[in-house]
This record gives C-alpha cells, structure tokens and sequence, in this order.
C-alpha cells in the first residue's frame, strides 16, 4: 500500500505527513512537484507549508505544478487525495473542492490545539472515526478562513460534504466553522488541522489524527 | 563614479578619502595605510570599514571575550568552539549539535516585522552554515512598558515577524522570553537563538583552502540593502550626483531561505563543499575575507560575475551588500556540475565568481580591473582592539546600599491578591499571545515549548534522543550586580534544562549593552563577561559561541545590562522527561532548596518600582548538586513533576503548574508571603507520589539540597493556607493581559 | 516601457477581516473620515514598450489564471500613464 | 458616496519577495508579457459625499501612519469616479 506525500518548494510538513503514512502502517513516496510521475502510489496527500512562500495567494501557484496534473487526472477517475492546510488551499485552488481559504478573522497565524467534529465519516480519509466524534489535534495557519458564497454553502451542508467542524468558538472566522470539507465522491478531502502532528501524544497533543491515514488504508483495501 | 582602482590607490597617495563618515578613527585609517603599503581603493576602505567596525570585529568586547577560551574548561563534548559560525557539541550515538544566540535589536526598532524577521532568518544560517539542519528556534526578546503607546507598535510586528520567517522555513519555536522594562523603550532587544544538528562526519568549516577550488556564490541577488555608509562613501569622494537611495531596513524572504536550506542540505549530503560561509553582517566582504583568512592560500573574485536584483550598484555596494538569504561555498572544480545540478533543481540562483589562489592576498577585480588586494587576515581577524576605559558606575553603591521597603501582604485577602497580581503582571502573564503565532509542531519531533522551562526536540525517532534549550537573563540583577547577574542567569538556565532531567552540556549568550564608550556600560559589561567565565569554569560548562550587542540606549539612557545566556542540555530518552506539570490528584509537592528574603531585583519589587538592594549571591556548588538531584531523579522515574522558581518566585510555579493541566493543589507554608514572593535562586517544585518520600528524601541529603514539603496536588483549586482562588478565576488573571494590551 | 496594473479586490460578499481591521483603527487614531474600507491587492507589470492588444488579453488571462481567484475576488486591468 | 483609493507599493529599492514570486510563476504557466512585477496593497475607503480638502488631507495623514510605513513603502492617494 503507497501513499504519495508531494514536495513542493517550500513544503514543510511533508516529512510529518510521511511519518504519520508510515505509523499507519502503509509506504510513504515522496513525489516531486516537478515530476508529472506518480510513482505507482494507490493515494495522495497534499502536506502543509508554503509553498512558493504563499506570497500570493496560498496554493495559487503550486496549483500549476506538473505533479499536480496528474494528480488531478487521477484524483477524478478516484483516486483518494488530502489536502492539509497548504494541501486544503492547493485543493481549492484548483477547483478540485469548493469556495477558498482566507486570511484569519484576527490576521494573525494561529497554532493552538483544536477541538474538531467528524461530520462525515463515509469519506476515504475519515471512515476510521465514528460519526460525531470529537478530536483534538493542532490547528496552525495564516489563512484558514473558509469562504464561499451562499448557494455553495447550501450544497455542501445538503449533501452532507462538510468531514469536519470546529467545535467552540470560531478560531478563523470560517464559515459555518467549517474545518474540512470533501468532493460529492468522497475521495478528495481538505482538511485545514493537521492530523500528521497529532499521531502520537509525544510529540503532539493527541494521537487522534491517526485515523485520517489508517481510513485510507481501509479504503484501498476496500477498493 | 569613476572606479578606483589598486593602481589608481598607488598613483594618487593624497587624495582625500571619507574614511571618518565610514566609522573608522584617524589612527585605524593610518593602520589600514601601513598595512597596505598606500592608500586604499574606495572598495578596500569599504571592506575595512564595515569588518572593522564594532559589529564585525567585537573591537570592545575582544579583550574581555578573551576569558571565555582562557578559562574554559576542557571538555571532550565540544567539537568546535569559539570562533567559527557556531559552537559544535558531540551530544551522542554520533549526532553533533550546534546552536548560537545572534541579536538583531536596532533593526527591529525601525521596522519591528523585517528586523525580527530578518534576525531569525540570519542566525539559522550561522546554523545551517556549520553542516547542520536546523531543528527550532527561540526568541528570547525584551520592550518598554507593556502599556507603552511604542510598545503597541513594536511588539506586534516583532512578534509576526519572529513567526513570519520561522514559521515559513519549517522551524518549530520552542520558548523565549518576553520581559518589559522602561530601559527597552525606545531600544527593544530581539535575540533569536537557532538549534542545528547534523553527524559528526558532515560538520562544515568557513575554510577556503586548495588552490583552484571555485568560489561560489548562491542563494538571492544581490540588492542595495543595509548598505547607507558606504553610499556616503560612493557620494563624497567621487563627486557624482551621489548614489540612488539605499535602503535603511532589509527585507528577507523566508520561502527563498527555506529554499536554500533544502538546496544546501542536499549539495552537504553529497559531500561537495571544501568550506562554506552564510552572508551576514558586511556581506560579502565578510564572507571572501573570513573564507580566505580561514584557509590556506589566498583567494580571487571576479565581482562583477555577483548577480544583482539592482543592476545601479557600485562595486563598493556590492561588497557591503547585506541582502539576505546567501550563501557562499569553496567547491572543487570536479564538484561544481553536481553543485549546480542541485542548485537547479531547486531553482536557487548560483554563480562561479571567483577561486582560491595558492597566494597570500585576497584579489577582487571589477570587469577586469583590481580594486581590492589585501591580505585577508588584515580585514577578518586583525581588527582594532580596544581596552575600553572601564569605571564602577556611580548608581551601583548607591542602589545596593538602598534598604528596599515593600509592602508585605499579611492578610488572607492581601495574598490572595498578590497571587492574582503576579499571575496577571506582563512580565508573568501567559505568553500564549505570542507563541500561539508561532508553530511548535512542525517536524513532528517538540517535545517541551512554551510554557516549560526548557524547549526540547526529539533528535533520533528510534532511539529517542533529544536536546534540551533554555535561554535566560535577569536583568535587574545584573544592573545590581553584573558578575552575580551572569551567573545566575547562567545558573538558571542550566537548571531550566535540569529540571527536565536533561544534562546541561554547553552554553552560549548574547550579551546585550549600551554604549561601549561609555565607562560605566563597559564595567558592566567586563563584570558580565568575568562572572560568565567563571560561571561556566565552575559548572565545567564550555562556551561554544555568541554575540556582543553594544550601544543599546535611547539618546544617554543605556538599558539594563542583559545577558542572556543559553544552555543547551541532552536527555537520552526524551519519552522519559519529567514535565512542568502534575496531571493528577493525590501526589505529595516539595520545595527543593532554601528560600531567604530576596527581593531585590525581584518582580515584587519591580512592581513596587523599587530598584535597589543587593542581588543574591550564586551559589553554583549547591546548583550543580541540585541539577545532578534533578537528573538523578528523572532516571529513577521519581518525579511526576518537576518546575523551576524564577521570576515571581514560589507564587508564579504554583500558578504554572496548577494551570497547566488544571490540577489544583493545597498548600501549606510558614511565613507566606516572603515564602511564596521571595526570589532566592536556586529553588525548583517537585511533585512525587507520597510512597517515594524516603527515596527523595536519601536524595535530597545524598546531594545535600534542602527539602520541604509544601502541600499535596488535588481540587480545582490553589489553596494557599487559609487563602482559596479558584483555577478559572486565576485562569483569566494569567491569561486576560495580552489580549487586553496587544488585541485579540 | 508601459506599465499595466491590476487591481484584485474580494468580492463585496466574502469577509474582509483585513478592510475591517483597518476600518476599526482609524478612528482609534482620531481620523474619522471612513464610511467602510476594502483592502486588496495592487499588481504592477511593467512591460517592453506599449502594450498591444494581444498582450493586453494575455494580461486579463493571467490576472483571471493566476493573479485572482475568480472564486472569492474581483480584478481590473488597466494601462498606467 | 464616493470612493478614496490609496495606494501602497514598496519603495523600488526594498526586496519584493511578493512580486518576485508572481514574476516566476508567469512564464512557467507560459506568459511571457511581464519585465518585472511589484506587488502593493490598495485599500478603497468609502466616505459620505464628496471629500472635502481637509478630509483628503486627512487619508494622506492616515496613509502615512497606518497605511504604509515610510521606512519601505511610498503611497498614493487619489479620488475614484
Ligand atoms: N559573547 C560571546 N561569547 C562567545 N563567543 C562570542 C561572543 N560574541 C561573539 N562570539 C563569537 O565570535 C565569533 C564571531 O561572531 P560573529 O561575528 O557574530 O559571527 P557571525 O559573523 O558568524 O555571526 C563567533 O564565533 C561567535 O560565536
Ligand atoms: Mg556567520
């Protein structure tokens, strides 16, 4: 079982990202931006960072990047793809998921611990979890106010394509404080806290975030 | 602007030069004259004066350094010391770490979000530099009053600009210091300290040395940044229109930083650099010159080969040049196509501009003609040296003889509003504010950051290696006493890492002053220098490195004297820690060491506005024994927790700990309120099941530390005697004043 | 050399925490003068000599590609000067 | 209602790493328009009616002690429509 983790310049999570595929118990592959080639692996995650330095806007310009079109091609015919935080943004960017990713409501970068929902746990990347189930693991961006307009909104909510919410109150002025949210077949995700960090209470504050990489596992069993 | 040239220099011997605009005095452009043998070129004189100035060649402070390597113990940990970019530490199972303290205060001050930026993008160079990867950062930092209408303006661009860089590169933050007083105000200190680690085998030099070897530049363009001195230099003695206005701030750019360090990591990897030097201070000037100086022969560059982001500069720009994010490396020519390969990969800019000679000069030509040639050693390492007049200043007797009159809280109601006032105090108030911009988790391997006492990373996932960082400063006692003050600060944070259980291994500082012209100031600061000699002399502690910043002062009014000193510890399991906290009712608490009424230079007083009396006198015998207790008690698994005492003394580790986890405790002590606002050095809280009280209590007199028990963990409460303050109310006091100073 | 700018601003219906903050400091600081403030992103592209209409298209593409996201903003493309 | 516009660029010595960014990424997505690109901020302040002398004067002021620093930025303030 290959779990693709790319690289883009400027990508800090990726080595988290790949700890966090292996602690599940699959192979991580570190896939290049630059390389079109996806190295036979059977999912894909999109790890945090900044890549190309978010000067822009986070995820405009990676969008564009070889790798990503291939992962495109493949993450249409089914293929399961996360994207965390940087990944989210990439995703959204390229019209892959819904609405953007904006600036923090108190325009600062925020890293705490934070409290999130299941709200679909039929996706690829969230079967692990029982619907409903309450998660803490870090929360930690610049830009991760979920935005969209109205009628957007109203399909995702319908359609039942939120996978999680943060619980209290707001941390980023996100709407409907919506954490996660998932395309109609359920194989791409985007997830704006980072599961990797949280797979071991060592070294974050729970190890709750396991079940996003050990759902993958299940779903490619499944397949 | 015409070009001055090597033979220019020697055909025109009068011709007047604008050497005192440069900084330099009369008799050091004499000494430049002597060793050149004739006047220097515009780009030597350039060259000198920026390496010769105080920044560059620690002129002041170089006499006084001089203890650090002559009293240093010798220890087999160290790899490489004083001198080089960092210090090196062997920490075990073959791993080396490196780890330095740089400042970067007065650019902070004009533009808070690029000179704090800028200063973490500089000291992880000095890092990555050494062959290392760098793995977290600290900022230890320092304002005027918190409520101060500047205060506003600088510390929140500092703070987004320490996390703007930091968090861009990939760097957990794993603790600092945010302390205020009056002396900061129109002069904030923004300290950034870099952790490193890498294999002993790939520990890289700033060494130039095989003749033939390509000298290679890479990493950003060149632009006009930091460089106005030598623009007067451009202007006045060449009479042109005078140059394009030069940037007074630099800017960085962390993406291409982080760029650099994947970049650099993968051409150390593969082994194919001879040496290697980051650009900082003075640029290139500084890197050609310490590179050649640093190795065996001599060196020449081809300076207009330097890529520039602003094609008007002058060569003596280019050499003075500070823009951010470069690196330079001595590469063998059979290396240089896989060199340029990986540059290419990563899309990092890189540029043959020069190679090593078998000579002795440094040669720099500017499309084809010479216009440096200079013995390299002469503008790296033989600098002026000054023995700065030094005098006691006058305040000293006078505060330390003032008898401190506070007023002790002796009702019920009176400590309990001590306990809130210091919980909420900007100097003792949760730091969330700040660390919450600031990612910990990143690299998946913090184990402790803020609020602990030391930040620790994990450096092996299959052994569970780790290290240990703590920086401190006391400011007040080193303004009472600046050999004390050294010491206890280094005292406190080489317990810091001990309370842990890791073992404090080597140090490093940042000694932040006024102006070194002033004989008072370098009093302090010889005072400083000598009690952190002999510190680290006693403790068997070796220094690896640091950085002097002189002429800290708003217009006559220098700051505190501030050495922040940092001490790198290794723990050999890092799953084994003791944490800050106890997560449990039922476990018995112990105050580990004795407290007398030390006040002076405490918080209390500081809140009194009462700056008088005598700092408290370092006993190091009795810290080491009590580090060695610390560690002792982590290996046998005794501690269930374990806090250190500072600032606020016994009433802000009780606060600490209760909140962290939010167990409360009750506790019971004899003359409350000098035992819970007293701030005698040496103290640490340990929590431990109440059946393992023999085994601390053989310890304790193993180590000859003095112990008492000062309460039990348990109740959503602290219960100090008869005084009772619920967690949450104590909760909002601790947590309410950054947000209520600094905004949501 | 011409230079074409290209203002990008969020659509009037997405949140503008920055505008907003900016809109709740000026009257801290005693200036009074604003109804609402927007911020948004001002793009300056100098280019060879005077831009033709091809590269004008070549501009708005780019603008609608790369430098806005259709989704949450709005952008203008004009020549300077 | 009309709008004031004011205009933030760095000044043309200070690192753009914003625009330096945006300026790479064109030609990889196969623009070949742009010499260089700089990137500014622009904020739209809404003000009741027409400004007056003395409420422009006051965006100026509000420009140089909010909007920009001084140090690396350059702003211009101008009346839109
Ligand atoms: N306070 C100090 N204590 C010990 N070493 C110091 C101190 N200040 C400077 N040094 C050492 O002097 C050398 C030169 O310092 P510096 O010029 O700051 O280095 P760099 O140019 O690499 O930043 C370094 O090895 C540094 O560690
Ligand atoms: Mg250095």
């Amino acid at each position: 079982m290959k779990v693709g983790v790319v690289t883009f310049p400027g990508t800090l999570d990726d080595r988290d990202a790949a700890r966090a595929v292996r602690f599940a118990g699959a192979q991580a592959v570190a896939l290049w931006h630059a390389d079109s080639d996806l190295h036979g692996v059977d999912a894909v995650i999109l790890p945090g960072g900044f890549s190309y330095g978010d000067y822009l806007r986070c995820g405009a310009i990676s969008r564009f990047a070889p790798v990503m079109q291939t992962i495109i091609t493949r993450a249409g015919e089914g293929m399961p793809l996360l994207g965390i935080c940087n990944g989210f943004q990439v995703l959204c960017e390229a019209h892959l998921l819904p609405g953007a990713l904006t600036r923090n409501s108190e325009l600062h970068f925020l890293c705490r611990d934070q409290k999130i929902s299941i709200e679909n746990n039929k996706t690829a990347w969230t079967s692990s979890y029982s619907q409903g189930e309450e998660i803490v693991i870090p929360l930690k961006n610049g830009e991760g106010s979920f935005q969209c307009d109205d009628a957007t909104l109203a399909r995702l909510e319908g359609d039942g394509r939120i996978v999680a919410r943060y619980v209290g109150e707001n941390p980023n002025g996100s709407r409907n404080l919506i954490a996660g949210i998932t395309n109609e077949r359920g194989n791409i995700v985007g997830l704006m806290p980072h599961p990797e960090h949280a797979i071991d209470s060592l070294t974050g504050p729970s190890d709750q975030g396991l079940g996003f990489f050990t759902s993958v596992l299940t779903a490619m069993v499944n397949k | 602007m015409s070009l001055d040239t090597v033979d220019l220099a020697k055909n025109s011997p009068t011709q007047v030069q604008p050497y005192a605009e440069l900084g330099l005095k009369e008799d050091e452009y004499a000494r430049i004259k002597e060793i050149l043998g004739r006047r220097p070129t515009s780009s030597e004189l350039a060259m000198y004066s920026v390496m010769w100035s105080e920044h560059c060649s620690y002129k002041s402070s170089k006499v006084h350094l001089k203890q650090f390597g002559d009293k240093a113990v010798k220890s087999d940990a160290l790899l490489v010391g004083i001198g080089e970019n960092a210090g090196v530490v062997d920490v075990g199972q073959g791993y080396a770490v490196t780890f330095k303290i740089e400042s970067h205060n007065h650019p902070s001050f004009i533009e808070p979000y690029q000179g704090a930026a800028t200063g973490v993008g500089g000291i992880v160079r000095d890092i990555l530099t050494m062959g290392a990867r760098p793995i977290a950062i600290m900022d230890p930092l320092r304002f005027g009053p918190a409520d101060a209408a500047d205060t506003k303006r600088v510390l929140p661009g500092i703070i987004a600009g320490v996390g703007g860089y930091g968090n861009c590169l990939g760097l957990p933050n794993i603790g600092g210091e945010v302390v205020f007083d009056e002396t900061y105000i129109g002069n904030p200190l923004v300290n950034a300290l870099c952790v490193g680690v890498m294999r002993h085998d790939q520990i890289k030099l700033a060494k130039a040395s095989g003749a033939g070897n390509l000298v290679v530049l890479y990493g950003a363009k060149t632009g006009g940044d930091g460089i106005g001195g030598v623009s007067v230099l451009a202007s006045e003695t060449f009479g042109s229109t005078g140059p394009a206005k030069r940037p007074a701030v630099q800017v960085g750019d962390p993406f291409v930083e982080k760029v650099l360090i994947e970049c650099s990591l993968e051409i150390f990897a593969e082994d194919l650099v001879v040496g290697i030097q980051d650009l900082g201070g003075a640029g290139l000037s500084c890197a050609t010159s310490e590179l050649a100086s640093g190795g065996s022969g001599g060196m020449k560059v081809e300076l207009d080969r330097v890529p520039l982001r602003d094609p008007s500069l002058s060569p003596e720009e280019i050499l003075m040049s500070e823009s951010q994010e470069r690196m330079c490396a001595i590469v063998e020519p059979r290396n240089i196509a896989r060199f340029l390969e990986i540059c290419a990969k990563w899309d990092v800019t890189v540029t043959v501009i020069g190679e090593v000679t078998d000579g002795e000069r440094l040669e720099i030509t500017w499309h084809g003609d010479l216009i440096v040639d200079v013995p390299p050693r002469t503008v790296a390492h033989e600098g002026p040296v000054y023995d700065r007049p030094l005098a006691k200043p006058e305040y000293v007797d006078r505060v330390n003889a003032e008898i401190l009159s506070l007023p002790m809280p002796s009702t019920d109601e009176g400590i309990k509003e001590a306990i809130l006032k210091l919980a909420g105090t900007p100097n003792l108030a949760d730091k969330s504010w700040v660390t919450d911009q600031y990612d910990k988790y990143v690299q998946g391997n913090t184990i402790q950051s803020q609020p602990d006492d030391s930040g620790m990373v994990r450096i092996d996932e299959n052994t569970h290696l780790g290290v240990a960082v703590a920086t401190d400063a006391n400011a007040n006692w080193s303004y009472l006493n600046p050999y004390e003050g050294a010491k206890l600060a280094l005292a406190e944070a080489a317990r810091n890492i001990a309370t842990a259980g890791a073992v404090p291994l080597a140090v490093t500082n940042c000694l932040n002053f006024g102006s070194p012209e002033d004989p008072g100031v370098m009093w302090q600061f010889a005072e400083t220098v000598r009690g952190l000699a002999d510190g680290c002399l006693e403790m068997g502690l070796p220094i690896t490195g640091g950085n002097v910043s002189f002429y800290n002062q708003t217009g006559t009014v220098a700051i505190l004297p501030t050495p922040v000193i940092g001490v790198l510890g290794v723990i050999d399991d890092v799953r084994t820690r003791t944490p800050m906290s106890f997560d449990r009712a039922g476990l018995d608490l112990y105050l580990l060491g004795e407290t007398h009424e030390d006040f002076a230079g405490s918080e209390w007083a500081y809140m009194h506005n009462q700056r008088g009396g005598q700092s408290p006198v370092a006993d190091l015998q009795m810290a080491m024994r009590l580090n060695t207790l610390l560690v002792a008690g982590r290996t046998d698994k005794l501690f269930v927790a374990a806090h250190d005492l500072s600032q606020g003394g016994l009433a802000a580790t009780l606060t600490e700990m209760v909140l962290r986890k939010n167990v409360g405790a009750t506790i019971t002590i004899e003359n409350t309120a000098t035992t819970l606002l007293s701030e005698t050095p040496g103290r640490v809280v340990v929590a431990i099941n109440p059946s393992d009280k023999q085994t601390l209590i053989d310890l304790a007199k193993k180590h000859s530390i003095v112990i008492n028990k000062i309460g039990t963990t348990g109740g959503n409460q602290l219960q100090v005697n008869n005084v009772t303050i619920p967690l949450d109310l104590l909760r909002t006091e601790h947590t309410q004043t950054f947000p209520q100073l600094f905004g949501r | 050399m011409a230079k074409i700018v290209v203002d990008v601003m969020l659509k009037p219906e997405i949140l503008d925490p920055q505008g907003t903050a900016v809109a709740a400091a000026l009257p801290r600081l005693g200036f009074s003068f604003a109804q609402s403030v927007r911020q948004g992103k001002r793009f300056e592209i100098e280019i060879e000599g005077e831009p033709t209409v091809e590269q004008l298209a070549q501009v708005e593409k780019a603008a609608e590609t790369l430098l806005a996201n259709p989704v949450i903003e709005t952008f203008t493309v004009r020549v300077e000067k």
